[in-house]
């Protein structure tokens, strides 16, 4: 495993993908790479800008979308004050990372896996796609309600087969869960990793469960430290024991947590 | 530079001890500095028993603050000494346990538990967690029980120091310091955390699921300097200054006004890694104090 | 969108009054906005006799917050009223008079002398002033002088409505509140502030000549709202919401728990438009409560 | 007299000047004009970065250097939180300032005028040389530390008859005192303006006390609001009232106010 570690790196670009609901902008942070190369997709860093000063005193946490030989990225909506402020940083400002955190997905070689993605629940899979030594086995259903250009998608829709669905009102919703529930179906007999928004999270748990599908999922919480030391961020696990979700997770498999 | 502190029968390399419930049982933080270089690592809060804590969510950010109602999750002491301490560096390392209780026999069994242990340095008694519903509040609000508790975890130290952690929440902490003092505590830290409160317009609820929680960070700062200056004004045994310290400054304002040591709480959240970067800056903002030694500039705030 | 709010026998065109101290005499904001626009105006505390307050350095920035110790400089009641009170628009917006005395007969004289003006429209009794040596404090932290006090002040009010601003540095804040409603109190405003403290290590010295001071601003707000929620389960009477407020939705929190009004202090120096910047944001910041009445808001808060 | 107003204006320039000790820069703020053109020198505003967030709720106190019609410049030392912050800024982020406020120097046209600066004092003193009607009557004395280059001061000079003496040490200040007394003597007859350290306020106030010359100094308090409002800059007056320097002053009679 590669060695945690806390360092200031500093930005080498920020890439605005649009802006979809006032003050929500989708961008990707590009970051120098700190020596994460053998990080492993799922797990996540937290990020802290400098300028933040003490009014936030915690730092983030997103996952790592992806790592090259010099640079990591992140891809983030804007949601609040602290992705607000990192939205105003700028190439050559610092941030503080701290990082790789957490478990990642698992990877079964030559295994059909499916990757369920809702919304920014995408980010991770960019990685694991890029890495898997069999990507041919992989298959994506990505769910999503801002329009496709926001998303890094295009990209891993060339890599793998993919499928995107929109959800374009909470009408929508019965279908989707109903095509998430097909293709779940078509990989029973592989392995099923999601990442999305709680309720994206429990139809895929609920399924999987149902027809006793393997599958992981990766869940968000608040996080003050990112490293399972505050007690913050935790989730009863399968023995109705708080686990922190930082240090114990994010990435779970079904069976073992409560979402 | 000699950073050494000696009080209470401690002896600690520097003034910088992390505080309890903010630095995990130490192990969380070993890839980010070595735990040896801390002054003093105070363990998350431990019970006789295993505690599971509050529901979710247990932490809201506030502005340069933060609250908390974790509400004393952990293992146990009996975990915690079979399966934590001995990976700790307590030889090197003062390693203090935190221990929280809701009566007084309670407190008295778990200081029973924790006194053999030769990995343990010293019992800080926490009679001030706002985040449980009886008990720890309670406590900590009542000079005479705070004396009582005192009384009993020292009666079972086995010459362990003990420390009283005292709450903020009270009109007059100087007194409760005092209780402490009388019940025998070799000495006392504080501030623990400000009974606070957050709430989500959007969803009309609470941040925390426990309603209220203990507000740390920054934004305390003030009123633990305040606590701290009215307690090394009324008290003779030590104190530790506790509160908002995220600098090596910060940590030297709390000396200046009399404490041995300080303990770095929410700062850990800041970056895993500030703990021992307050440590690695005290030389220079010993300079910028213009002193070489920490007994020089202790308690030596000019008064008006 | 209606913002009126009526209590207290006070009729306010919308919930947002700038608090005592922080907004001057009011004047001295009025080429920054419409004073007319205001829900109301706290003129800073005013007393029997002139005030020259404390000596220099008496204010501290405090990280999200600021330290004062002003020690109540204020001119006296009479040239209050003789010089400052009739520039203000006080048929357009409620004008209220903060008191401060160091006694109970004192508190009733100044009563006396403000009761029968026609442009006050209410009193508030600051019983909890942290930065005067005695009185303030004193009073504000035991509720039996609490009580004793409100029943003088409102004894001779001549009917004006009168407010009582509570001191969060107590045990028990809702224990004080009952003693200002036993008292016949027509309100209770709170909070005042923390009592704090800053030091310099390069001065080493305290950062205000008054060595302690009162803390104000963001940084407070969760005890602030934790001591609004305490005193709205507690009282009958109606409640004004102070402390940490820069935004409209932190207005909302305040009523959210149950307050009518509210008082906006330290914001006012973030930029000295921020109290009508907090008003025009109001309908904006109501929609994100999916609200469009502060009477549907008012305790609405949904507790587990 | 202008309407003060509170405005959010775009920064069009920041010129650093040099550092000269850490973490000391030296530095000229170009901000839009929010329509001061009828200031007057030795007025102040209040300046607030937008990034500053909540953690400094005050804005920071400087004296108006010099307004055109498009522009307004600050003359600033970073010496702090604010003005460290004040210094990441770049072209085209947005501060939000309040003035002018308080009270400029007195202008008396064909008076010899003396300008006593020391340090960061030289600031408001520009834009006094530039608007002064008879700029022949002016005089300046500037007494510094760090070298001359990190000052505004070559440009006055050239339009005034001016006169730098840099104190390299503590050795050398009873020779500045007396080279501002003996000026001082020189313009007795006329005014003299002083801004700079409390205790070079401190020199001129006495000697100007002691020689019957008519002085004003410029004094410098934290400063909270600027308007007045909370009382936390005050010094005593004549009759020993505390009297607010942000709206009593900045600029006293140097018989009006203890230091
Ligand atoms: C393991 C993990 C991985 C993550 N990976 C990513 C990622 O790759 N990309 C990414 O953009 N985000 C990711 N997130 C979510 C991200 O951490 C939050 O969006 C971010 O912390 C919000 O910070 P903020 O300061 O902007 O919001 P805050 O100011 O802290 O919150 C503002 C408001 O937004 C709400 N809020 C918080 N998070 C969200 C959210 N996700 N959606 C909608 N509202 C929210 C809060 O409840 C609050 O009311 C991840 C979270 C976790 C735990
Ligand atoms: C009317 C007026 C006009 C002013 N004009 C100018 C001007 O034109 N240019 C300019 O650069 N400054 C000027 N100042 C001073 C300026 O306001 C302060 O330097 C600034 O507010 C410091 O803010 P900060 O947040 O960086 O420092 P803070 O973080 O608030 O203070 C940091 C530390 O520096 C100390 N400190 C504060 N001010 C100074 C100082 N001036 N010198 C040395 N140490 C200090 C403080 O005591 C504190 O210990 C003026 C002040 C006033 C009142
Ligand atoms: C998440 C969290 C958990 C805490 N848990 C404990 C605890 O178990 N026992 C205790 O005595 N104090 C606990 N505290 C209080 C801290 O030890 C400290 O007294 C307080 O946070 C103030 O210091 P700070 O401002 O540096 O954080 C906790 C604080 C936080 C933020
Ligand atoms: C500079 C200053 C002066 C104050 N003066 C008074 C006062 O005269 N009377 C009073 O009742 N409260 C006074 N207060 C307290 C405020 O009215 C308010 O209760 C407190 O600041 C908390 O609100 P805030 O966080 O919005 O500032 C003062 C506060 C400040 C910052
Ligand atoms: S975020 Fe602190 S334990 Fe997970
Ligand atoms: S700064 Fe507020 S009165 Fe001068």
């Amino acid at each position: 495993m590669v060695e945690r570690n806390c360092r200031e790196v500093k930005i080498r670009e920020i890439r605005f993908l649009g802006t979809w609901d006032e003050p929500s902008d989708f961008m990707e942070l590009v970051l120098e790479n700190p020596g994460w190369e053998s990080y492993r997709p799922g797990q996540f860093a937290m990020l802290r800008a400098k300028l933040w000063g003490l009014e936030l005193p915690w730092g983030r946490p997103f996952s790592i979308s992806r790592v090259d030989a010099e640079s990591v990225t992140f891809f983030i909506q804007v949601v609040g004050r602290g992705t607000s402020r990192l939205a105003q940083l700028r190439a050559n400002d610092e941030v503080v990372v701290w990082g790789p955190l957490g478990n990642g997905f698992s990877v079964l070689p030559e295994t059909p896996t499916l990757l369920l993605a809702g919304g920014m629940g995408l980010a991770p899979f960019r990685g694991y796609i890029e890495r898997h030594p069999t990507p041919k086995y992989l298959r994506l259903l990505f769910a999503h309600r801002p329009a496709l250009d926001f998303y890094p998608y295009s990209d891993m829709g060339q890599k793998v087969r993919a499928e995107a669905i929109q959800e374009r009102s909470t009408d929508d919703l019965p279908d989707i869960i109903r095509r998430i529930e097909t293709v779940m179906d078509e990989c029973a007999g592989g392995l099923a990793l999601a990442c999305g928004p709680t309720p994206f999270l429990r139809t895929v748990q609920a399924h999987a469960l149902k027809k006793g599908i393997r599958a992981e999922i990766s869940l968000e919480k608040t996080m003050a430290c990112g490293i399972g030391a505050c007690l913050g961020c935790v989730c009863k696990n399968g023995q109705d024991r708080h686990v922190q979700v930082c240090a114990h997770g994010p990435v779970f498999p079904v069976a073992d947590i409560r979402i | 530079m000699d950073l050494r502190v000696e009080f209470a029968g401690l002896v600690l390399k520097n003034p910088i001890i992390t505080a309890s419930g903010t630095f995990g049982f130490g192990l969380e933080f070993s890839s980010f500095g070595d735990l040896k270089r801390l002054g003093g690592i105070v363990v998350k809060g431990l019970s006789l028993k295993p505690r599971e804590g509050n529901p979710m969510p247990r932490v809201s950010e506030t502005p340069c603050g933060m609250l908390n109602a974790i509400g004393i999750q952990n293992p146990g002491v009996e975990v915690f000494l079979r399966d934590k301490l001995p990976l700790l560096p307590w030889r090197e390392t003062a390693i203090i346990a935190n221990m929280y209780a809701s009566s007084v026999p309670e407190f008295g069994e778990l200081a029973d538990v924790l006194a053999g242990e030769e990995g343990l340095a010293a019992l800080e008694v926490n009679v001030s967690c706002p985040n449980v519903s009886h008990g720890g509040a309670a406590f900590g609000q009542d000079p005479a029980q705070i004396r009582k508790v005192t009384e009993e975890v020292k009666k079972r130290a086995k010459g362990k120091p003990v420390i009283v952690k005292l709450s903020p929440n009270v009109t007059d902490i100087a007194t409760c310091a005092l209780a402490a003092q009388e019940g025998g505590a070799d000495a006392v830290s504080l501030i623990n955390t400000l009974l606070g409160m957050a709430v989500d317009i959007r969803t009309r609820m609470p941040c925390l699921a426990n309603v209220v929680g203990g507000l740390s960070g920054p934004a305390i700062k003030p009123v633990a300097l305040r606590c701290v200056h009215q307690v090394c004004r009324k008290v003779s045994i030590p104190v530790i200054g506790v509160g908002g310290i995220v600098s090596a400054e910060d940590a030297l304002e709390f000396i200046l006004l009399g404490a041995q040591a300080v303990q770095v709480g929410t700062a850990n959240f800041l970056r895993p890694d500030q703990s021992f970067r307050i440590i690695d800056d005290l030389p220079r903002a010993m300079l910028k104090a213009r002193s070489s030694s920490l007994d020089e500039l202790r308690g030596g705030i000019k008064l008006p």
